[in-house]
Formats: structure tokens, C-alpha cells, sequence
């Protein structure tokens, strides 16, 4: 059992680093955002087991802190303001 | 080799201070000097904490874990300070990074 | 000894905060909440002075638990030395502010309404900050108080909203961030080596480990930044010289010490132990060029508080002169003492002298040393001020400064030590270069007299009354002794506490 | 095989994190590097919890990442918006000069600190666990990072919460505060989930303050939800609903300050030293304190997010901005 | 090993597939609003069965309580997110994927 657990942290983190290719390739700033989102989630899954191969119920908290944070960060990104018609085109290219 | 995880922490933050610093250094855009700065005290912290790691099964030494808190809300404050002046001197000259000072090398001559 | 909650020490630090919370919640008494603050700080210093004098070196204990779990306040001759400076320049500051940051009476006034609002509450956190500072017996403790010495600091030099000025200041906070993130880490490593953050254990449990080598050092090149130590005073000059003037006064007079201060504490009492020839030397080396390095840029400045600002740089030269030469057997207190007077006097006179400049700005509209003639008929008390100070800094007697100096000298000379000697004198002839070109400027005979606006007579008298301060330290300097003699570092003098 | 997968995931966290950290500094995009510092710091919420320290992780979830995240992207958005209006331009990223000196200065001082982490006697690693875990039981409360942070070293944390409040006083008199974005359109969905969320935060914040006196959770991380909260009002709401007035706020941010300073004084008045409980009641006054802490904090974070000295609240009461360039919807 | 840890290691094995196709989508799709239909798969299906998981191991009723809480939590932010995200895409004049561009 705890060595499922483990392997699949391992897999967990890989899928994550995968993840992060996203966010650094774009092409756009909504990709970047929607895979940090997708980060945060898969962190808080990783923290989840974490919780059980560590024997430590506080990892729980903190992936519930992160579930809730990930969020504001991500309205903050999506309702920043736009600098220009054309600045927004190439925001968006 | 075989890395306890502490040292292998520890060494990874003294690795991150560097990047911070290193790009710290070398970069003039004042919000990238920030979050330099941030990354590079996270790599403090992080030697911090593995000073505190007593291994898997003992609870960790909690007096580090509690100068990383203070540092880390300390480390907030500097940010909000460094903001607010980035974003004066942004809409003050126009620039995202640091101008010589003009008095001291024009009046020198 | 005397029961805990009888003491001194603690309200060092609670009453500058407490003042903090008043002035920025209640604006409109802002000026009074900061003076009568001032008061109290002033009483718990003389209360502390008095006490240290009579009981010696004291340990306190914040929440009664003691080092190594808890932290410590102790107040030694060094200690109490650095709180009186603190409390006589910070209480002419004051009184100079009054001046300075006036009420403005109309609603147009906005802008100066603004300074004073926000002068008070940033300069009473920069006094707690820095008492904490000369208090604080724990080094994770040092790091926040150098905190809040740095973002009060870089607050209050932003006050005076110029583009330059908000410029200096960013590069001042990015700086000081960098310094306390070196200064942290060397915190790190000295914890995982010894177990403790105190400095009084540290200095028991110090030995030579690379480890050890490695947290001083970091801790040594944040500091020299924060200090700014030649060759990291970059950021120096445009932040000293664009801010308000009473912050000038503050950032040269107090600001700079508190680092220095740390420097002082770790070289010489915690790691004294180790062997540090060649630190000493470098720290010498790094001084004799200072203060070279920065009299001879004040002597090509143009404006006036440039001027001033360099030649603080080139003061902090002096006393890294400490390292090499208060080390000796024979002759090692003799420099300690001369630095220690000399950084009093350089505090008191650089407070003058910052103050006399922001008269003549203020009252000319500009600073520019070769357009001051007459100046000395309109605003004579500054003029005699700015000499007075002047008169300080080059070191000539009867001033605090040449008693300073004189110790420093007599030390190197006694050593041995001729590039000291050489680098003082040259130093000094440099001072007085520049020094006398500003008072000859000030002195010359207009063809007419320039348009001024006036000055405050608070702010004229204090920049006066400082100047006088400096002069006459030299009389009173039995007290001085006595104090830094309490508790100073033991293989300074080996026997702790007895006087020449 | 599970140590193996241990190692492997320590291994493969510690890359993850050197190579987030050099990313995010130095990608072109001010935007994207600021993404990349978001999960840099998800990354180290992950070794802090590797590392037994789940309070730094809450901490570094709420306040390091969070919070400052939050506050960076503000603060970015701001100052394009305002060179748009003057320039436009972004700052190429620079080639580094002397690139060898850099690097030959970097390997020097990384073999110096990699040195000293393996030079460190292992004797006296143990730091001061054992204290304090014996002082514990006298401590007042459970958990040993909070009796650290609110007894042992209580001064500490005054001058830390002073620094906050110091921050807030620095931030006002530099500059005027930020408004949100008022060309993004909002939506019933975003009205919807501020609705719900709003209190289920304030909830889950009451839950870590109450955690912290026996576990991991406490002042910090239930004032930085309260903060969240606000950035989410503010967020949603803010450029249509009324800001409280200014002495609110000032009011809001001095108080924990007040409290924690206030009961330390009392301490010492009544023949104790400054900030010493005393004995037996230490863990109700430190339930008192940080739940002052708590609403300043939050206040006080919060503050720093919006990033200024509010605007016109005297006499409007909304947060308006003149010189805001608006941007297009 | 009991029958709960075979059954919370295979709910947390789904978890872990859905991650992986949530992730291999997020590289492989072409436009933005394909990747966030695949994204949504990984927090919604993936993250609820690695708390199921999770939640069985530990079979701790107050745990149970919070790993709901943060499955909700995410499921709401994912959603108010994606929504937030997709329609400034789409309003910032961004043209979903078709197969004869």
C-alpha cells in the first residue's frame, strides 16, 4: 500500500512538472493560467497523499489552504485589466 | 551517494539564494528585482527549515520554523513597500527600472 | 538585582511603538504625540544611563524565559553609549520637525499636511526599530529591527516625493533587502552550527569552523551594505542627500550606526575568539580608502547636501579604523574609546550640519555651494552652525570630533600602524578642504543680497543648539568614559570594568 | 522501494524548485514569471511539508504565494497600464555584462555555502528542540511552533506585527491605492461564487485560528484567509460598492498591534517582565492576542494588497482614481 | 491488506489516470478552449477520487469532512475560473480551434 502511495507521488509530481511545461510554452496568457490551476490541483492531490504516506493529518489543512488560495489567484489573473485593443491582441496571440 | 533529505533541501536553498541573487544583480526590471528578492528569501528559509529537520519520525525543532513565519510576514511587508514605490517611479518616469541619479553625475562635471 | 518591572530597558522600546500607533491613528496630534514620545524615550534613557552606571552591564529577559529558548535585551557600556546617541539626535530631530513638517492651516496644503501626517508615525517606528537595535541581545532578533529601520527608513526618505528621491529610495530598500537576506542566511548557519541565537552563548560556544566563517561572512557583507561601507556606499549620497532634512540628519546620524553597531557586536564579542587578523585588515584597508574615497568626493560636490552626504561616507571610514587597531593590548581601548567618542561626535555634528544645509535650502530654493554668498548675513545662526559642525568634523579642538580622532591617532601611531596614520591625516586635510569651502562661500560679500524665504526660528536654534552639542561634548567626556568602560569587550581591555 | 520512491520525489521536488526559481527570473514576460513564482511557491508548500513543517506550508500557501502573488500581479497590471499610456514598452531582457564574472563570483560563493552546510557539526543539530518541547506544558498551548511564535518568542512576532503595521503607514504615505479593473466584466458566476465562498473562508479562517493552539494553523494563517476574503470582495465588488471610510482602516490595523503591546505593559506592571504570562493562564492570552492578531493581520494585509493610502474616501466614499488609465473591455 | 486499502488504492489509481489524461490533454490539445475542457477532467474526476481515496485510508470523519470541503472548493474555483478565463478569451477576440486552420 505505501509503496503505491509513494510511487504514485512520484507520478503525481511528474504530471505536474508536465503541467508546468504548459505554463512556461503559453502560447497564451489564458493557457499559462488554466495550467497553474491545474498545478495547484494536482499540488493539492500530491499534498493529499503526502498526508497519508507522511502520517500527517496537518497536510490536509494545508492542501485545504491551497484549494482556497488557488482560486483568488486565479480571479486576480482573470479580471486584471486590459492595456489596449492591441496589446490585448498580442496578450492573447 | 546518499542525500538526507535536510542537506538535500538545504543545498537547494542555498541554490535558490544564488539564482535570487544572481538575478537580483544582473536585472534592472524593478518588479523582476522584487520577486528576486522573494525567491532568493525563500532559499533562506529553506536552509532555515532543514536546519530544523530532525528526521522522519521526531518532530522538528519549531524555534526555525517560527524565525521562517516571522521572515516570511516580514518578507511581505518589504514587497508591499517595494510595490508601491515601483509602481511611483513607473508612473513618474516612465520606466520599470532604476534611473542614475541625475544631480550627483550631471553636477559633478 | 533591582526587581524586573522596575527597569529601564524595556520601555525603550514600548514607548516609540506606542507612540508609533498614536500618531498614525490620531494625525491631528501628530506633532505633540511625537514630541512627548521623544520626552519619555529621553527619560528612560537618563533612567537607563543612570542605572547601568550604578548596577552595571543587565540582562532582561523578554517573557522571563531567557536565552537560549527566549530573548534577551542586555544593556552594556556600548549599549547605553549607542542609546544616548540615539536619544539626543533623535530628540533635536524631533524639535527640528516641528519646524520642518509644519501644520498647514489650509485645506491647499495638502501636500505638506501629507509630510507631517506621515513624518511621525515612520520616524517613531525608525526609534523603535533602532532601540531595539542597541538592545537586542539575539541575532534573529537583529534582523527584524534591521527591518524596521529599513522599511521606516526608506519610508521617510520617500517622503520627500521628488522623482529623485523616490528613485533613491527604491534602490535603498532593494539594497538593505538584499543585505538582510545575506544577514539572515548567516543567522541560518549560525543556528544549525551552535543551537543558539543568542549572542552572549554564541560568543561561549564560538570556534573556528568553516561553517562559522562562512554565516560571519555573509552577515558581514549584508551589514557593510546596510552600513554602507566603502565600497558598497553607492546607494548612500542620493538617498541621504534627497530626503526631508531631519531624515537626512536621522539616516546619516543614526541609520547608519545601527548596522555598524551589529558589526561591533559580533567582531568584537561573539566571535571575538576567533583568530581575525586578516578580517581586521581588511576592514582597515576598506576604511583608510573610505575615508579618503569619500572626502574627496565632497570636495568636488556642487551642492551642499551632497557634500554633506559624501563626507558621511567618508566619517563610516573612520570608524572601521576600530577593527585593526582596538584589537592591540597596550593601546586597544584607547581606540575603542576614540571610535566610540568619535561616532558620537560625527552623529551630533552630521545632525548639525544636515540641518544647517536644509536652513539654507530652504531658505535659498537651492543648495548650490558657489552661488551662497551673503548667506551668512541672512541666516547667521546656520551659517555659525554649519561651521561649528564643521569644525567637528575636520577633528580640530576643542570639538568631539578632534578628542575622537586624537585617541585614533594616538593608538595607530603608539601600533605602529603608519598607513592608518597617513590615511587619518590625509583624511583630515581633505575635510578641511571641504568644510572651509563651503564657510568661504557662505562668507563671501554679495553684490546683493539673494531673495530668501523665511526660516522657522525652532528649526534655525536646533540646527544652533546641535552644532553647540557637538562642540561642547568634549567637556563633558568623563561620563562618556565611564559609561563605554562597562562591559566593554574583554580582550579590548582584559581587565572588564576598571578604569585607566 | 519506498525510500527509492522518497528519494526520487525529494530529488525530482528539489529540480522542480531550482528550475521554477530560475524560470520565473528570467523569462521575458514580467506576466509568466509572475505565474512561474505562483507554483514556485506551490513547490515549496510541498518541501515544507517534506520537511515536518506544515505551519511554514500554511503560511507559505496563505501569505508567500497567495498573498504577495496576488499583490505582484496588481501592482504588474498597474504599472503597464500606466506606461501603456506613456510609452508602451517592456523592458527586453537584458544580456548581462561580464557574464563570467557573475558566474566565476556565483560558483565561489556556492561552493562556500555548500561547504558550510556539510561542515555544520552534527552534534548540535538538535537546536532547541528539547527546551522546547519541555517548556511545553508551561507554554499554554500545544502546538510548539505557536508557543515559539507567541511566548518564547513573543517580542518576535510584536516587532513582526509591528513591521506589518510599519509597511501599511510606508505604503500609504508613498502612494494612492489601486482599483480593481473595471473594464473586466464580472458575471453572475464570479457574483455568485464571492457569495458563497466569502463566508465558507471566514469559516475555514475561525478553523486554523482555533487549530493553531494545539496544531499546526494559527494567527498568520487565519489573517491571511480574512485577507483573501477582502481581495475577493474587493475583487468582485470593488468597483461598484462603497469602501469603508479611512479611519476603518487605520482603526483595523492598529488594533492587534495595540492589544499584544497593551497586555505586554500589563505583564509588566503587574511585577512580571515584559510580555511574561502568568502562570497557568498563558494559553487564554494568547487566544486573546492572536485573534487581535487576526483581524489586523487580515486588515493589514489586505491594505497592502490595495496598495495605497485609500482614495477620496472622505469625501466620496468609493474608490475612484483620476489619473487611472482605463482600459477597454 | 485489507479490502478498504484495495479499494482507496484503486480510487486513488483512478485519480491518478484522470491526472495523467487531465495533463497529456493540457500539452497535446491545440487551443485554449480545448485544454481547459480537458483540464476540468484532472480537477473535478481526478481530484475527487484521490480524496475518495484518501478519505477511506484515513477513515477519520473529521479528515472526511475537510477533504470534502477542499474537493468542493476546488470544483468551485475551477469553475468560476475557467468560466472567468474562457469568456475574456473568447471576448479578447480569440477564435476557438478549428481543423481546417
Amino acid at each position: 500500500m505505501s509503496a503505491f502511495l509513494s510511487v504514485s507521488l512520484v507520478v503525481l509530481l511528474i504530471t505536474m512538472a508536465a503541467g508546468l511545461v504548459r505554463v512556461a510554452r503559453g502560447p497564451t496568457e489564458a493557457d499559462r493560467v488554466l495550467a497553474s490551476l491545474l498545478l495547484g490541483t494536482t499540488g493539492v492531490a500530491i499534498l493529499l497523499v503526502l498526508s497519508l504516506v507522511m502520517s500527517m493529518p496537518a497536510a490536509v489543512d494545508v492542501a485545504l489552504m491551497f484549494a482556497v488560495l488557488s482560486a483568488i489567484i486565479g480571479i486576480a489573473f482573470a479580471l486584471r485589466g486590459r492595456v489596449a485593443a492591441s496589446e490585448s491582441e498580442k496578450d492573447l496571440e | 551517494m546518499s542525500l538526507d533529505p535536510e542537506t538535500l533541501y538545504a543545498l537547494t536553498g542555498c541554490g535558490i539564494f544564488l539564482i535570487g541573487l544572481y538575478s537580483f544583480s544582473i536585472y534592472p526590471h524593478l518588479i523582476r528585482k522584487i520577486l528576486a528578492l522573494n525567491i532568493a528569501g525563500a532559499g533562506v528559509y529553506l536552509v532555515l527549515a532543514s536546519m530544523a529537520y530532525q528526521g522522519k519520525e521526531t518532530v522538528a525543532d519549531p524555534v526555525p520554523h517560527a524565525m521562517v513565519l516571522t521572515g516570511i510576514v516580514v518578507a511581505v511587508a518589504g514587497t508591499a513597500l517595494a510595490l508601491a514605490l515601483a509602481g511611483r517611479i513607473s508612473s513618474e518616469t516612465g520606466k520599470v527600472d532604476l534611473e542614475e541619479p541625475q544631480d550627483i553625475e550631471k553636477e559633478d562635471e | 538585582m533591582n526587581p524586573e518591572f522596575l527597569s529601564w530597558i524595556p520601555w525603550l522600546v514600548v514607548f516609540p511603538l506606542m507612540g508609533a500607533i498614536v500618531t498614525f491613528t490620531f494625525p491631528r496630534i501628530a506633532t505633540w504625540a511625537g514630541l512627548f514620545t521623544g520626552v519619555l524615550i529621553l527619560v528612560a534613557t537618563v533612567g537607563l544611563v543612570a542605572q547601568t552606571l550604578a548596577y552595571g552591564a543587565n540582562t532582561y529577559s523578554l517573557g522571563g524565559w531567557g536565552a537560549p529558548l527566549g530573548i534577551d535585551f542586555r544593556v552594556d557600556g556600548l549599549s547605553a553609549w549607542m542609546l544616548v546617541i540615539s536619544a539626543v539626535v533623535g530628540a533635536c530631530v524631533s524639535l527640528y520637525a516641528i519646524g520642518y513638517f509644519p501644520p498647514g492651516s489650509k485645506a491647499s496644503d495638502e501636500e505638506k499636511n501629507h509630510k507631517r501626517r506621515y513624518f511621525w508615525p515612520l520616524w517613531m517606528f525608525l526609534w523603535a526599530g533602532l532601540n531595539g537595535l542597541f538592545l537586542s541581545n539575539d541575532i534573529f532578533n537583529l534582523y527584524i529591527t534591521l527591518e524596521m529601520v529599513g522599511f521606516s527608513a526608506v519610508a521617510l526618505v520617500a517622503l520627500a516625493n521628488s522623482r529623485n528621491a523616490l528613485t533613491a529610495a527604491m534602490r535603498y530598500l532593494l539594497v538593505g533587502l538584499m543585505g538582510s537576506l545575506f544577514f539572515l542566511l548567516g543567522v541560518a548557519f549560525l543556528y544549525g552550527t551552535y543551537g543558539t541565537l543568542d549572542l552572549t552563548l554564541l560568543g561561549e560556544r564560538s570556534r573556528a569552523n568553516m561553517a562559522t566563517w562562512v554565516a560571519i561572512s555573509l552577515m558581514t557583507a549584508g551589514l557593510i551594505v546596510k552600513t554602507a561601507a566603502f565600497p558598497l556606499h553607492f546607494w548612500l549620497p542620493p538617498a541621504h542627500s534627497n530626503a526631508p532634512t531631519p531624515v537626512s540628519a536621522l539616516l546619516s546620524a543614526l541609520v547608519t550606526k545601527g548596522p555598524f553597531y551589529i558589526l561591533l557586536r559580533l567582531w568584537f564579542f561573539s566571535f571575538a575568539s576567533l583568530d581575525t587578523t586578516y578580517a581586521d585588515y581588511l576592514f582597515g584597508a576598506l576604511g583608510a580608502m573610505g575615508l579618503i574615497w569619500g572626502a574627496a568626493h565632497a570636495l568636488r560636490q556642487s551642492r551642499l547636501k551632497l557634500l554633506v552626504a559624501y563626507s558621511t561616507v567618508a566619517q563610516l571610514g573612520y570608524l572601521f579604523l576600530v577593527f585593526p587597531l582596538a584589537r592591540a593590548e597596550e593601546t586597544g581601548f584607547t581606540a575603542w574609546t576614540g571610535v566610540l567618542l568619535f561616532l558620537a561626535a560625527h552623529a551630533l555634528a552630521k545632525t548639525a550640519m544636515f540641518m544647517a544645509a536644509g536652513n539654507i535650502l530652504q531658505a535659498l530654493g537651492h543648495d548650490t555651494i558657489s552661488r551662497l554668498a551673503g548667506i551668512s548675513r541672512l541666516l547667521p545662526k546656520s551659517v555659525f552652525a554649519l561651521a561649528l559642525a564643521g569644525v567637528s568634523l575636520m577633528g580640530l579642538p576643542p570639538s568631539g570630533g578632534f578628542i575622537g580622532k586624537w585617541l585614533l591617532l594616538d593608538a595607530a601611531i603608539s601600533q605602529g600602524r603608519w598607513w592608518i596614520v597617513i590615511a587619518v591625516l590625509c583624511g583630515t586635510a581633505l575635510a578641511i578642504g571641504y568644510v572651509v569651502r563651503v564657510i568661504r562661500f557662505a562668507f563671501e560679500d554679495p553684490i546683493d543680497l539673494p531673495q530668501v524665504k523665511s526660516v522657522s526660528a525652532v528649526m534655525e536654534w536646533t540646527a544652533l543648539a546641535t552644532a553647540l552639542l557637538a562642540s561642547l561634548m568634549a567637556l563633558a567626556s568623563s561620563l562618556p568614559l565611564d559609561l563605554i568602560t562597562i562591559d566593554a569587550p574583554a580582550h579590548v581591555w582584559p581587565e572588564v570594568g576598571v578604569g585607566p | 522501494m519506498i525510500d527509492l520512491a522518497a528519494k526520487a520525489f525529494d530529488a525530482l521536488l528539489a529540480g522542480l524548485i531550482l528550475w521554477l526559481a530560475w524560470s520565473s527570473l528570467s523569462t521575458q514576460d514580467i506576466l509568466k514569471g509572475i505565474v512561474l513564482f505562483i507554483a514556485f511557491g506551490l513547490c515549496m508548500g510541498l518541501a515544507w511539508v517534506r520537511l515536518n513543517a506544515p505551519d511554514i506550508a500554511l503560511v507559505e500557501a496563505a501569505v508567500a504565494s497567495g498573498i504577495t502573488g496576488a499583490m505582484l500581479l496588481g501592482a504588474w497590471n498597474k504599472m503597464r497600464l500606466s506606461l501603456a499610456k506613456m510609452r508602451g514598452d517592456e523592458t527586453k531582457l537584458p544580456e548581462p555584462g561580464r557574464p563570467w564574472l557573475h558566474i566565476s563570483g556565483l560558483m565561489a560563493m556556492g561552493g562556500a555555502l555548500g561547504w558550510a552546510i556539510f561542515s555544520i557539526p552534527p552534534e548540535n543539530t538538535g537546536g532547541l528542540l528539547v527546551p522546547a518541547m519541555r517548556e511545553l506544558p508551561r507554554s499554554g498551548v500545544g502546538n510548539p511552533v505557536t508557543a515559539a511564535l507567541l511566548n518564547y518568542r513573543a517580542y518576535d512576532t510584536l516587532l513582526e506585527i509591528g513591521v506589518l503595521l510599519l509597511a501599511v503607514v510606508g505604503v500609504w504615505s508613498i502612494a494612492k491605492s489601486r482599483k480593481p479593473a473595471q473594464g473586466v466584466p464580472r458575471g453572475p458566476i464570479l457574483y455568485g461564487f464571492a457569495r458563497i465562498s466569502a463566508p465558507l473562508l471566514i469559516l475555514i479562517g475561525g478553523y486554523f485560528l482555533w487549530l493553531g493552539t494545539s496544531r499546526a494553523g494559527g494567527a498568520f494563517q487565519a489573517g491571511a484567509l480574512m485577507a483573501a476574503v477582502g481581495v475577493l470582495l474587493v475583487l468582485t465588488y470593488g468597483p461598484t460598492r462603497r469602501v469603508p471610510a479611512e479611519w476603518i482602516d487605520r482603526w483595523g490595523s492598529i488594533f492587534g498591534l495595540t492589544v499584544f503591546l497593551t497586555l505586554g505593559i500589563g505583564f509588566m506592571l503587574q511585577g512580571r517582565a515584559m510580555l511574561e504570562y502568568s502562570a497557568g493562564s498563558a494559553g487564554a492570552w494568547i487566544l486573546v492576542i492572536e485573534s487581535a492578531a487576526t483581524v489586523s493581520i487580515g486588515w493589514t494585509l489586505l491594505l497592502l494588497f490595495l496598495g495605497g493610502r485609500p482614495q477620496a474616501a472622505s469625501q466620496k466614499g468609493i474608490l475612484v482614481e483620476e489619473d487611472e488609465v482605463e482600459g477597454q473591455a | 491488506m485489507n479490502g478498504i486499502e484495495v479499494l482507496a488504492s484503486i480510487f486513488i489509481g483512478i485519480g491518478l489516470l484522470f491526472f495523467i489524461a487531465g495533463t497529456a490533454g493540457l500539452l497535446r490539445f491545440p487551443d485554449v478552449y480545448m485544454r481547459l475542457h480537458a483540464l476540468t477532467k484532472a480537477d473535478n474526476l481526478g481530484l475527487g477520487f484521490i480524496s475518495l481515496g484518501v478519505g477511506l485510508q484515513t477513515g477519520s470523519w473529521s479528515i472526511g469532512v475537510k477533504l470534502l470541503l477542499i474537493w468542493l472548493a476546488v470544483l468551485l474555483a475551477s469553475s468560476t475560473v475557467s468560466h472567468l478565463i474562457a469568456r475574456r478569451a473568447l471576448r479578447g477576440g480569440m477564435s476557438p480551434w478549428r481543423r481546417e486552420q
